[in-house]
């Protein structure tokens, strides 16, 4: 039997009785597109007070930001249009307002600030940043032109951009994708806003500007008294900064409350699901993923039933049959969760089904398989008019790595570190390097085209982006049969179909989908197609190109589980390129650390991991948040400063030198060398090898 | 919107065709096409007269019972000349277009695809071609391709060429180093194999979008050189010859000039309509591009 | 900015290069005897030989192609056989025409149908675009000499409101001038406002999907002030290349609308000399034209820089 | 755009027409020797009329562009040698008979046995940049025309000055028509001191003549402005205080310029203009000419064993299977005149005995049958691609007889070779002859070997170039129409070597208030612009 919890009180009536700062009721949007309505949000209702910190969490598609535009009245109408809701600021209902009238417009920029997630395409490309910055502040704090310039000149400096009497004539494209967020933030709280709402504001940034962008909008809301309505699918970012949390799902709410609770005691279905499928750099290494399962496609989902009801392990008959579920409170003072079954119901399931939560990790490695011996890329910048060679952009600097037969060799690095280029040299996709690429005892940059071509079916590379490294024409049988025609590893058509049936089912795809199109595969089930084609031709190596990066969290633990499933089955050797530390921890059995096309620091797993030795690693790992905000409040945060800089700028010594905390002065000057510090650890930094200590993590 | 290994099912092309017509507009530029096509397959079963029977005494008459636009110089039929001229305007369209696309395609997906050289060759030459004024270089290859609907089509052909090359090397540009063309480099496939199998597919949507246009410009363009005296070969009926011919008597026989003048645009008219629809549902982002 | 420029000015170079061989080609396959051509029919054989020498057409294609391009260095674009005068002192009579009328219809053109794309995307879905669209749509597919007989015949013929011929600089008689272009300059503009009217409005319809103009809007400003300080230089941006492809147009357009209204252009001097294979003159027309056209380009592409910092500062 | 085109063809025509003009000796000629008075100018009988509407300037718009004006030489088409009428004078002017009659000179007399042409010129003429217009400035312009390559007065072999005002021309072969060419073709007589000083290119932009009108500007291929010139030789002469020559390349443009009153005078002609003109009331100018027209027709390839044309019973099949007759009476309003020769109907070597070949399908297809052609066959026709309508009347014509004609345009350049000297054809030709009354020198310029047009492509049979030869050298009229006669039956009924659907003369259109313009009136070359007056 299980317990249903108490009776719902409607959700409404509890947050009318106290005054909040937004408040939003019963709100409703939808789009219309080719006469098909899609319910984007679906009568969510919640509230922000003065100075918090709230997250709306949720992956793609579960309505989080749209919501957040429409209480701006911001989505494009047509084809979106608000259904019902009221949006109550301080008295002001915002609902009742036209979009582009005075009193909507004074709302905009005035008392709410608002920061998307793309900085590239949210600043206009044609404007001054000064004259963008300006707008605002002229409009809502009633300054003048020059008082106005004064005021833009301040916030920038508030919001770190360094020199900004200067940089305010320039434009969007001459600063770094962090540099334009500052910007957006700094437009965000120009008109002295109640409430800053910041969709996804780092997403699209490396995890060292992602923390400190994230560290300055605290800061900001602190000092201003400011509250921060953050949308956002990392969770680990949530533990460390919300202070109330709403979980989205499908338009809809399904769990909130305060952060602490529901990480403690998460209590929706798919709220556990997603804590259970993400790894954590606290992990354990043997603790097996738990995927949330996904069915064959996300239908449109029944109206009347529990719209996590397809995807959830805990589903019963009474979800079935029973409407949708209301929020209801939890154990917690103001900890509600959207479900029929209570929290004690779901962990009583849990214990039950905890076997195979372990995964195996020994590995009998022998010889390398690949070798890469001083890897340098180097693409020619070229100038003049001539287009003469002016100089080269050495996208990667003499890497040398050892790849052991059948083991995980993983790859960590921000953006422009060079990590995709050594993929994209060993694939020979770019072919113009220097060093050696030694595969099985083969150098592969002396091989000619025509043998090249016979040894790639040894070698292959799964996409980072499942969406745009498939053919979007070609049927799932045609994709994943290619390699098997190239190569003519087989011979006859029934040996082809059979052949295509094991490699659907090794990926846990069902052979029946042969037929369809990529597109209407999704996410998941694509990259499934790409790991089988990457298969098809009996591979020894797979580089794996952030093949996870472009999936929603509850996806991403289905693909490491297949990934991992398939290396122990099949005996293949992985070269893991990741730019999340906690996925590449979970799968890697060596890990080498990339900064500005240099490696820095290479590492068995648990060494790297237990006693990072060089700053930047250290940096790294502090940076990237853990979502548990017990551990978060008790973790020294070290927040390096400045940002991943161009190639075009190393500097000439230690490529890290400009942003590390220890810089001496022969770091500026000299290359430091990779040195072993036991334990097969190389790292390459002066400071260490003079053998000098700084506090770790 | 086909795909090689799977055949699109009914319901699919019953929602490409929905979408498409979900514009009445586009309707209406559909008809417009369908009933000049029609007009133009069957035309000798409704023509009222023989297009090509002259009739001295009838030069130039004006519109009567028998002849419901009246007759030409030579005393010809001018309805059923225009029925006649819808098959020469579609013929040529249609042709022209497919010289032009096919050659385009080619040396755009070649261009893009091996990029350097060989695109800085076939770019430079083709900006040479657009920086000529159209009708300088149809008259050029008019006068030595000589008269008639082959040269015609090739003239008309060539000249667009460039519009083509152009749009399918930025096409090709555009998803040559993307990953699934990546992935199948990595997985061994030739270049052959890319361009055609892989590359040329993907690009066609534009394309067709583009073509569909063309047809109505082409269409036009035959029309300025039908008016130039660079058109068909006699007899055959053109109507830019017709409004060529009929245009100076507008004073006297306006239905001779307006007739075949209203044909070009409501024909025009359709494609560019049926192709703006077209791109709406194929390539929305095309918009105003082409 | 430099950088940008000397490549695009080189890259022009090249192409001029190819109109020049192309041209060259193209004036030496057209068929008949280019004596015939200046002389006429009825010559005598003296007469023949006399013009064949004289026209260097006893030295082989490459020789005559080099000393062509020889002399065009030197300024020399050769005489014309038919006007008995040196091309260049033609084309400088003739240029100045078709430019002053083509860069009158452009400018026309540009502005009317920038308004028009505005009006269209801002009302989207109301009469107003509705009238705009379908009026593009016919000035799109209304041939340029249909529209021009039909104006002349209109204004000129039967209302005798406007003259049926003639050009006149504004600066010699200008009421006479403007009542002398008002009629070709509209024939020569219709279809590029048709053009540049889609081309904007789609782009800005376009552009006002962007995350900036989401951005704009967030800061509370006006929706005026969104379209014109945010939109409008983001979508003028299409409409600049459009604009540059519109003077080969112009040129190509000019050829029947000067013939029509009697203006003598450029135009109407390369269909002439086409026609009677004036070589000297045909093939200095193109070259000429095809200058003015990569060097609009030019312009186009160096204007890209104010619109567009992305590309002016590198 | 396509009447533009159909202008640079009538340049080709007018070109035609003009030589028939140049070396056609119209009728009275022939008389030898021969003194005419220099009285007989046509005389006005509005002069005070003309007077009393003093001033006013005529704009006259042509459908064809002038490449020369000043260089007599380099004058081509009909329309150069209206154009410089103002400027440039000839030395002789035809008058309503046709008959040449002195104009600049004072008068002229031939002499067939001595083989001379002597020509006395008036006192005191000057041209209009000072200089006097003598005997050796006429021989000078005489020589000038020669050397530029002209063949129109090759006869010529020697001129002697034999005082300032007289001139002796010695030729050196009796030649009945040489003082046409002399005095009216070659006779346009400019300064050569302007020439000697400035140069040919200068001169053909500037003429300098002795006209009523001096010359002020050439925009070209827009207008030619002339003013009043105040010292003209005669008294009170002319009327107009200027004249404004304007091209214009679209018929419609001129149409619609006439309407709108923007010009006085249309120099071109042709249906389009006739038919728009109509509606307004108005009438062309014209009358039909017996000498000096333009024959329209095909011809066959002739001469080449190898196509079925070089059978006499097909070329005559074609003749029967097109009705020129009908085709004629279509283009009546233009000025087309059915003729079954090749001569104007009317002329004094118009033969009434030719038979020809009546329109007759039956009769065709019988002669292609015995030809050895009973289903047709297929060929070529060639014409000028701004006149491409006549040859498809003769297509549908053909088509009746099983014969399948593919038409094939030809730019002017090429239409000028495939007819020039060293040109042939194989197919049907759209032929465009001179018509005229004195036909042999005409005929030895196609039918002979010493030909100069279409000659490559036609058979050249013996016979016939001994009646052309005789033709003219005969010394009296009587004999010359005798053979000439003989000449026109023989072309068409013996051989049929051509199919003539028409002579064509010329049409003018002038405003109602324009009064004495006589533009084509005498001669198509050449009108009388120091008469002219506008009605005020």
């Amino acid at each position: 039997m299980y317990l249903i919890r108490g009776y719902a009180v409607p959700y409404e009536m509890r947050m009318k009785e106290i005054k909040h700062l937004l408040q939003i009721n019963n709100l409703s949007v939808s789009f219309r597109n080719d006469d098909i309505v899609t319910k984007a949000v679906n009568g969510i209702s919640y509230y922000i007070d003065q100075g918090e910190i709230v997250s709306v969490v949720g992956e793609s598609g579960s309505g989080k930001s749209v919501s957040q535009l429409a209480v701006l009245q911001l989505i494009p109408t047509p084809p979106g249009s608000i259904d019902s809701g009221s949006v109550t600021l301080e008295e002001e209902k915002l609902h009742t307002l036209k979009p582009t009238g005075p009193e909507m417009r004074k709302i905009r920029g005035g008392k709410i600030g608002m920061i998307f997630q793309e900085p590239m395409t949210s600043l206009n490309p044609v404007k001054t940043v000064g004259s963008q910055l300006l707008e605002p502040i002229i409009i809502h704090t009633g300054l003048n032109e020059k008082e106005a310039k004064k005021q833009a000149v301040s916030l920038l400096s508030q919001v770190g951009i360094p020199d900004a009497e200067k940089r305010l004539g320039e434009y969007p494209h001459q600063f770094s994708g962090g540099m334009r967020q500052r910007i957006m933030v700094a437009i965000a709280v120009a008109g002295n806003p109640k409430l800053i709402i910041a969709d996804e504001p780092t997403t699209a940034l490396d995890v060292t500007t992602q923390a400190q962008i994230l560290e300055l909008l605290k800061s900001i809301t602190m000092r201003h008294g400011t509250a921060l309505l953050l949308v956002t699918h990392n969770l680990g970012i949530v533990a460390r900064y919300a202070q109330r949390i709403y979980v989205m799902y499908a338009g809809r709410i399904v769990e909130s409350g305060r952060s602490q609770d529901i990480f403690a005691h998460p209590s929706h279905p798919y709220t556990r699901g997603l804590l259970n499928a993400i790894p954590r750099l606290d992990d354990s290494k043997e603790r097996k993923l738990q995927p949330i399962d996904a069915p064959d496609k996300i239908s449109t989902h029944d109206e009347e039933r529990c719209p996590f009801l397809p995807r959830c392990k805990y589903r019963c008959d009474m979800c079935s049959h029973q409407g949708i579920p209301d929020l209801t409170a939890t154990a917690e003072d103001g900890h509600f969760a959207a479900c029929y079954l209570s929290r004690e119901v779901l962990d009583n399931l849990d214990k039950n089904n905890c076997e195979a939560n372990r995964i195996d990790r020994r590995k009998p490695f022998t010889d390398h398989i690949l070798e890469i011996e001083n890897l340098s890329v180097h693409f020619p910048i070229k100038r003049g008019i001539l287009r003469m060679n002016a100089g080269k952009l050495t996208a990667v600097d003499q890497v040398s790595i050892k790849i052991k037969r059948g083991e995980t060799y993983g790859l960590v690095g921000e953006s422009g570190c060079g990590k995709t280029t050594i993929a994209t040299s060993i694939m020979r996709l770019i072919t113009d390097n220097e060093g050696e690429i030694i595969f099985n005892n083969l150098h592969l940059n002396r091989l000619k085209a025509s043998e090249l071509r016979r040894q790639r079916r040894k070698i292959q590379m799964i996409f980072q982006d499942p969406y745009s490294s498939l053919n979007p024409r070609k049927s799932a049988g045609t994709l994943v049969g290619e390699p098997l025609k190239i190569h003519k590893l087989v011979s006859t058509r029934t040996a082809y179909e059979s052949r295509l049936d094991e490699l659907f089912t090794l990926v846990g795809l069902s052979p029946s989908l042969k037929t369809r199109v990529a597109h209407e595969f999704s996410g998941g089930q694509r990259q499934r197609l790409g790991i089988a084609r990457a298969l098809a031709s009996n591979p020894d190596l797979i580089v794996c190109d952030e093949p996870i990066s472009a999936l929603d969290v509850s996806i991403q633990a289905q693909i490491i589980n297949l990934l991992e499933d398939l290396q122990q089955e099949l005996g293949l050797t992985y070269l893991f390129i990741a730019h999340d530390l906690s996925v590449v921890k979970h799968i890697s059995d060596t890990i080498t650390v990339m900064y500005l096309g240099k490696i820095v620091e290479t590492a068995p797993c648990d060494e790297l991991y237990g006693n990072p030795l060089h700053p930047y690693t250290q940096a790294l790992l502090a940076a990237v948040p853990i979502p548990d905000p017990m551990i978060e409040q008790t973790r020294e945060k070290i927040i390096i400063s400045g940002e991943v800089i161009s190639l075009m700028n190393r500097p000439a010594g230690c490529c890290f030198s400009d942003r590390c905390p220890y810089t001496m002065d022969i770091c500026r000057e000299q290359v430091p060398p990779g040195k072993n510090y036991g334990k097969d650890h190389e790292v390459a930094c002066f400071k260490l090898s003079q053998g000098m200590n700084y506090p770790q993590a | 919107m086909k795909s090689s290994g799977t055949k699109p099912s009914t319901s699919k092309i019953r929602k490409f065709f929905k979408r498409l017509f979900a514009r009445k507009i586009v309707i209406f530029g559909a008809v417009l096409v369908v009933v000049f096509v029609l007009a133009a397959l069957l035309a000798p079963y409704i023509s009222p007269h023989d297009p090509y029977k002259q009739n001295l005494k009838l030069s130039f008459a004006k519109p009567s019972a028998q002849h419901v636009l009246g007759n030409d110089e030579l005393g010809r039929d001018i309805f059923s000349r225009i029925i006649y001229g819808a098959r020469t305007s579609l013929a040529i369209g249609f042709v022209a277009v497919m010289i032009a696309a096919g050659c385009g395609i080619l040396l755009g997906l070649v261009a893009g695809y091996l990029g350097g050289m060989v695109n800085s060759v076939i770019s430079r030459v083709m900006d040479a071609l657009m920086s000529i004024p159209a009708i300088m270089l149809s008259l050029g290859l008019g006068i030595i391709f000589g008269a008639g609907m082959t040269s015609l089509m090739i003239i008309l052909g060539l000249a667009t060429v460039p519009t083509y090359t152009r749009l399918m090397s930025a096409q090709v540009l555009a998803i040559r180093n993307s990953d699934f063309i990546n992935a199948e480099r990595v997985l061994g496939a030739s270049n052959i194999r890319i361009m055609f199998s892989h590359i040329l597919p993907n690009c066609l949507s534009p394309i067709i979008v583009l073509f569909t246009m063309n047809i109505g410009g082409t269409i036009l363009a035959e029309a300025s050189l039908s008016f130039l005296g660079l058109g068909v070969k006699a007899p055959m009926a053109s109507w830019g010859a017709m409004v060529n011919e009929g245009y100076s008597r507008l004073i006297t026989n306006p239905v001779f000039a307006l007739a075949p003048g209203i044909c070009i645009m409501l024909l025009v008219l359709g494609f560019n309509i049926l192709g703006d629809g077209l791109r709406d549902v194929l390539d929305p982002r095309l918009r105003g591009s082409i | 900015m430099a950088y940008f420029i000397a490549k695009r000015l080189m890259q022009s170079v090249v192409v001029i290069f190819i109109v020049s061989l192309f041209t060259f080609l193209l004036a030496y396959l057209m068929p008949g005897d280019p004596v015939y051509a200046m002389l006429g029919g009825d010559i005598t054989q003296e007469q023949y030989d006399m013009a064949y020498k004289e026209m260097n057409l006893d030295k082989p294609i490459y020789l005559r192609y080099v000393n062509w391009c020889a002399d065009l260095i030197k300024g020399d674009f050769g005489k014309s056989y038919k006007y008995r005068m040196p091309v260049i002192d033609l084309i400088k009579t003739r240029l100045p025409v078709t430019m002053y009328l083509g860069g009158l219809s452009i400018i026309i053109s540009t502005a009317v149908g920038i308004l028009f794309g505005i009006l269209a995307a801002t009302k989207r879905g109301k009469i107003l675009d509705t009238v705009i669209t379908f009026l593009a749509n016919l000035g799109a597919v209304m041939p340029l000499f249909w529209l021009a007989v039909l104006g002349m015949s209109l204004f000129a013929m039967h209302l005798k409101w406007l003259p049926s011929y003639g050009f006149t600089f504004p600066t010699e008689d200008f009421v006479k001038s403007v009542r002398q272009t008002i009629l070709p300059v509209i024939a020569l503009s219709v279809g590029a406002i048709a053009s540049t009217t889609r081309q904007m409005r789609s782009s800005m319809l376009e552009v006002i999907q962007q995350d900036y103009i989401r951005t704009a809007r967030a800061k509370g400003l006006k929706e005026s002030r969104v379209i014109s300080k945010h939109a409008l230089k983001n979508a003028l941006i299409p409409i600049v290349t459009l604009t540059g492809m519109s003077f080969r147009n112009v040129v190509s357009g000019s050829a029947s609308i000067e013939i029509i209204f009697s203006i003598a252009g450029t135009g109407q001097l390369l269909v002439t000399s086409v026609l009677s294979k004036d070589v000297a003159t045909t093939q200095a027309c193109i070259l000429i034209v095809a200058i003015v056209v990569s060097i609009a380009n030019l312009i186009v592409d160096i204007s890209y820089g104010y619109l567009d910092p992305r590309i002016r500062i590198q | 755009m396509r009447t533009f085109r159909k202008g640079i063809s009538l340049v080709v025509i007018a070109f035609l027409l003009f030589l028939t003009f140049a070396c056609s000796d119209s009728g009275s000629s022939a008389k030898t020797p021969d003194t005419t008075d220099a009285a007989a100018l046509p005389s006005s009988t509005t002069t005070a009329t003309a007077e009393a509407n003093r001033g006013g300037v005529l704009r006259v718009a042509f459908n064809a562009t002038a490449n020369c004006l000043g260089y007599p030489g380099g004058l081509a088409t009909f329309h150069e040698y209206q154009m410089v009428e103002p400027v440039v004078e000839s030395l002789g002017r035809y008058d309503e008979s046709g008959a040449l009659i002195p104009y600049l000179a004072e008068s002229f007399e031939t002499d067939a046995d001595a083989l001379t042409l002597t020509i006395h010129l008036r006192k005191d003429v000057t041209f209009h940049d000072g200089t006097a217009c003598d005997a050796e400035a006429v021989k000078w312009n005489l020589e000038e025309f020669k050397a530029s390559g002209r063949s129109e007065i090759n006869a010529v072999a020697d001129i002697l000055v034999k005082d300032p005002l007289t001139l002796v021309l010695q030729l050196s072969k009796w030649n009945n028509s040489i003082a046409d060419a002399v005095l009216f073709t070659a006779g346009r007589i400019v300064s050569p001191t302007y020439f000697k000083a400035n140069g040919k290119d200068a001169a053909i932009a500037n003429p300098v003549g002795t006209g009523p009108f001096k010359f002020v500007e050439w925009e070209r291929d827009v207008k030619i402005v002339y003013e009043k010139f105040d010292d003209f030789r005669i008294e009170g002469q002319p009327y107009l205080d200027g004249i404004e020559v304007i091209f214009m390349p679209d018929i419609t443009t001129i149409i619609s310029a006439m309407r709108a009153g923007e010009i006085d005078v249309i120099g071109t002609v042709n249906g389009t203009v006739v038919s728009a003109m109509e509606v307004d009331g108005l009438a062309p100018i014209s009358r039909p000419l017996t000498s000096g027209t333009v024959m329209f027709g095909v011809m066959p390839t002739s001469n080449d064993p190898s196509l079925p044309f070089y059978d006499l019973k097909v070329r005559q099949a074609i003749s029967h299977a097109i009705d020129a007759k009908a085709i004629a009476e279509m283009y009546k309003s233009q000025g087309w005149a059915y003729s079954n020769q090749w001569t104007p109907p009317g002329s004094w070597s118009y033969n009434d005995e030719t038979v020809g070949y009546p329109y007759d399908v039956q009769k065709a297809k019988k002669l292609l049958a015995e030809a050895g052609y009973p289903d047709g066959f297929s060929c070529k026709g060639y014409v000028n691609s701004g006149d491409v309508k006549l040859m498809e009347i003769t297509q549908a014509y053909l088509a009746e007889v099983g014969i399948d004609m593919e038409i094939i345009p030809l730019e002017s350049a090429k239409e000028n070779e495939m007819t020039g000297i060293n040109g042939t054809w194989d197919g049907i030709l759209r032929w465009a002859g001179r018509g005229e009354a004195d036909i042999a020198p005409v005929y030895a310029r196609t039918l002979t070997d010493a030909g100069v047009r279409c000659v490559g492509g036609v058979l050249h049979p013996k016979d016939v170039k001994e009646l052309i030869d005789a033709a003219i050298g005969a010394k009296t009229f009587e004999e010359k129409v005798k053979i000439s006669k003989e000449l026109s039956k023989k072309v068409i009924d013996d051989y049929c070597l051509l199919v003539p659907y028409a002579s064509v003369s010329s049409q003018f259109y002038a405003a109602e208030k324009v009064h004495e313009t006589h533009l084509g009136y005498y001669h198509i070359s050449s009108w009388t612009p120091e008469l002219a007056w506008i009605e005020k």
